[in-house]
């Protein structure tokens, strides 16, 4: 048997040697050896067309949303309720993660990496001391610029609350805040980061030059947690920060000074409306864009339960004058939306293994997948 | 308000009962963080209990399993079974555990989030304890999504999607299992 | 909004409570309080029914293939290139693997886990030195008992050969045997083990009780690399471990002694069925029962390149008359076969992403789910 | 004989042209291993370059990248791309690299397998090098499966199962590349 088949094969390279000859006029030179090793880089400044996408707890993708060739052009590794910052300031990347020693056991390390934008090597690590950063999938406000960018404040959770300050110039840890009965963290003042409260209030943390606290306040009462919570998911559309509410409001919260302005909430739901039950719903529920729209997920037949099922529609409302301008019928239903920021922003939404990129208008230009896309998605478009 | 302050008290001394100590500690803390939210609980979800979620269309599939206590009806492999109104996760019954222990190897968290189902067979209304176990391999087997009373992590009690992986040698996620803590109409 | 929503929720518990008096009287007392926390432990002796998984790279799972329950009884982590030994001599198991301290990068850590068989914790750990495991996804080989389970062996590949050699026992590296140009292990004579080498012999190295070289000796020629090698997938029936090889011989390799005994090859594609051009191929190709019975995953229409396709018919051999006894169609190609070591032995063939459980007539007798299954399984029934 | 040992020193020419020292060492140390194998290779599988494999259906979809140089037909996120004739595992044209560099971020092996294909628009075979890239993610996009040339482990630099990240920092396997060493009728 084994003399058989060699016979075939020599029959076969006699063939080929003859078709080769022939083409081979064609093509006179064959193509040239290629270049051992090669490893590609990115441009120092990335199109805002590419977009981040954090895949909960598995990878973050940087894909070109601007393209019909639907490219990755990179991926950076997550494990656990990784969470990203992209800075404008230096060609930096920063991502905080936690691994075990031994994978799913042994000694826990919170870390963030710093990766250089143009070759996305590791150039640097900052570990996060105490093994308490919060792990709650690919959820906003795990952590969060301030000073310019210039530090990051990470949400610790163990069941107590804290927050882990972070120089990322210098690259090290300058200090921790209790902040007891308080979640997540947003960026806030000129060197400072507000919180969520469990008892409806927004505390905000002023911090100096060094990063020890430097002042607190607290302000009233206005997330009614019992009746009609805010999701944590936000947008900051004309400097205002906008949190949807589970039952349909928005609320606006003014995070630019030392303390924090709550003003006055509106609603998502008009009169007209309410026959549908149409609520917020999904997971990053809401977008903005330069023109201060607000662009909200939203379901109709809402109930008890559903509020992060995906969203049928997008609603779209002018923050000047609180009114619905546009209402998008999605192609597929999608549980996270973004906006990118260029000239000509582009709408994605994450629905199931697919990401849908629309025109504003609510016109699909092209839907790239999304593989192994399991869980929650934060979508980050970069500036 | 005097029924719910008795469920309160009811769902405290079934902690006593169930948990060491230290479980009772870290419990209590990680409910106590989110001031008053616990009396509150029961009141919020009651009339809420019917779960018509469902599914993952992804989950491995598993042949049913149904108990044997009429009392206690559904397949605590599948994510429609009563008991799973507000879990977000993998089903434990699916890895080697049950609706109510861990897989062999992994360690179930004593902290965790609070819901309140309704028990189809004997109509009545349940506090179900979620507890997580921990430290083991999660393979996205029997994936559920439920989210009845289920919260922004602004009182991360009150949410599912917080990794509910404390006091454990490691805080990797496994999976949910389902404990009844009391009954909450059993207040007569 | 809310005012509406709240006074439905009052007339739902008013309702709840008019049916909840209505049931309680048929279940008078409500369910009893559950047990916190509580944790499921193995029986001492595993049931022959039931098996490992080895998901290459993934995780190995304990399956029950003896019940239309389908159960998972439990799972072991496993990261790149994960091996599994079960002993019958101790209520142990291990698991040999490779983790970084950063996930995908930072320091390697190649290690053996030991695991208790009734609660599955690690209860020790023997680390490899080196980084130096070989990573080959799970493939037969890797690692092997020897000294009658009291040892073990593990492949190395750096891209140069060698073998750490471990005392499971006292639970640690006693030593590194070099064995250029060989691959992979597998347990000879008393104390020793033996290597596939690409000169086309078979090399084997005898160990004292301490875990140190005792002497070498090499076969003769008897793997034709270059016509026709040998699958590294083997089995033992009757004490003489039986290779297939691509072109479709059996090579079977008595290894109980100190020496090898290369035995004489035969076919496994008889003059009349060489019209098909039947061939071994899948990834663990090759199984055996306790009756000396071989079963060969076989693939017709076979060429160059197609070795590691999923076959279409397991070809059930007598390895003392050296006929083929049974021809079994499979419901669906396979890539995996394994027999269990029951009083009924069962017939498993991992074919995507299902387990099929066979009778070995030939009879589908359940299919199991392997959810996200992606790549080599090795399968490795209880004894 | 003539003939393939005329090729074998064009591979190592090639080898010298675009390897550093160090990568050569490392290389032939590999290929060496397997003692006389090397010259053996393009012989055993001259004639065997056709490709028509599948790609797998588990992979992620990709659109065409197809090169503009005719002489070099097809698109190397695809399974069926005549360079692929070996490949084990996911393509680097869908992670940002390409067909023969890796994505950012990763670092490229110097030491691999190397398979032969025919290239369908020039008729001539290739000696492909598959580099594979390291210390990345691997998320199964764009996985394939071609063995032409594919050989047991026993001369693991035929072996497209072994993970070829040597010389490098990080052994994580995260995708593989196909380049081009030399063709091999151009020994004229």
């Amino acid at each position: 048997m084994t003399a058989g088949i060699l016979s075939a094969k020599a029959a076969a390279i006699c063939a080929c040697v003859a078709a080769a000859h022939a083409a081979a006029a064609d093509f006179p030179k064959p193509l040239p050896t290629d270049i051992i090793p090669k490893v590609e880089t990115l441009p120092a400044k990335y199109p805002t067309t590419w977009t981040f996408l954090n895949y909960a707890s598995d990878r973050i993708e940087l894909r070109n949303v601007g393209s019909d060739s639907r490219e990755v052009k990179a991926q950076l590794q997550a494990h656990d309720s990784a969470t990203l910052l992209v800075p404008e300031k230096r060609p930096e990347l920063y991502v905080a993660d936690t691994v075990w020693s031994r994978g799913t056991r042994g000694t826990r390390t919170d870390f963030i990496t710093v990766y250089d934008t143009h070759t996305l090597n590791p150039i640097g690590e900052i570990v996060l001391p105490g093994a308490k950063r919060a792990l709650i999938a690919a959820v906003e406000g795990l952590m969060a610029f301030t000073d310019d960018q210039r530090m990051a404040v990470v949400f610790n959770f163990t069941p107590a609350s804290s927050v882990t300050v972070v120089d990322l110039v210098k690259r090290q840890v300058v200090g921790e805040v209790e902040i007891p009965g308080c979640s997540l963290v947003y960026p806030s003042g000129t060197r400072g980061f507000s919180t969520l409260c469990s008892s409806g209030t927004m505390l905000s943390v002023r911090l100096d030059a060094n990063g020890v606290v430097a002042g607190r306040g607290e302000s009233k009462a206005f997330n009614p947690l019992d009746t009609d919570p805010l999701f944590t998911a936000s947008i900051v559309v004309g400097g205002v920060r906008y949190f949807p509410s589970l039952h349909g409001r928005v609320q606006p919260v003014d995070m630019r000074g030392d303390e924090v302005k709550i003003l006055p909430d509106w609603p998502l739901v008009s009169a007209a409306d309410q026959a549908g039950n149409w609520r917020p719903s999904g997971w990053q529920v809401v977008a903005g864009d330069e023109q201060k729209l607000l662009y909200v997920l939203m379901q109709p037949n809402a109930h008890e339960g559903t509020h992060k099922n995906p969203a049928t529609e997008v609603w779209v409302y002018n923050t000047a004058t609180r009114t619905r301008v546009k209402r998008l019928r999605l192609v597929r239903p999608g549980s996270s939306i973004s906006l990118t920021h260029g000239a000509e922003p582009l709408m994605l939404v994450q629905a199931g293994e697919r990401l849908d990129v629309y025109e504003p208008s609510g016109n699909l230009v092209r839907s790239l997948d999304l593989p192994d896309f399991r869980s929650r998605m934060q979508i980050e478009p970069l500036r | 308000m005097a029924q719910f302050d008795n469920l309160t008290e009811s769902v405290l001394r079934s902690f006593a009962r169930h948990t060491s100590r230290r479980s009772i500690f870290g419990m209590l803390g990680g409910l106590l963080a989110g001031a008053a939210a616990l009396p509150l609980l029961p009141v919020a979800r009651a009339g809420e209990g019917d779960t018509n979620s469902a599914s993952d269309p992804n989950s491995g599939q598993s042949a049913p399993q149904g108990g044997s206590n009429p009392q206690d009806p559904g397949d605590p492999t599948k994510c429609d079974y009563w008991r799973y109104c507000a879990v977000d996760g993998s089903l434990c019954a699916c890895y080697g555990g049950s609706v109510n222990s861990c897989p062999p190897g992994t360690e179930m968290s004593p902290i965790t989030w609070i819901g309140t189902c309704h028990n189809p067979a004997d109509q009545r209304h349940y506090i179900i304890s979620y507890n997580d176990c921990c430290g083991g391999v999660a393979s996205g087997r029997c994936s559920c999504q439920n989210n009845q009373g289920d919260r922004p992590p602004v009182r991360p009690q009150n949410s599912n999607e917080v990794t509910w992986c404390f006091d454990t040698k490691s805080q990797v996620y496994t999976c949910t299992t389902a404990n009844i803590l009391g009954a909450t109409n059993d207040h007569k």
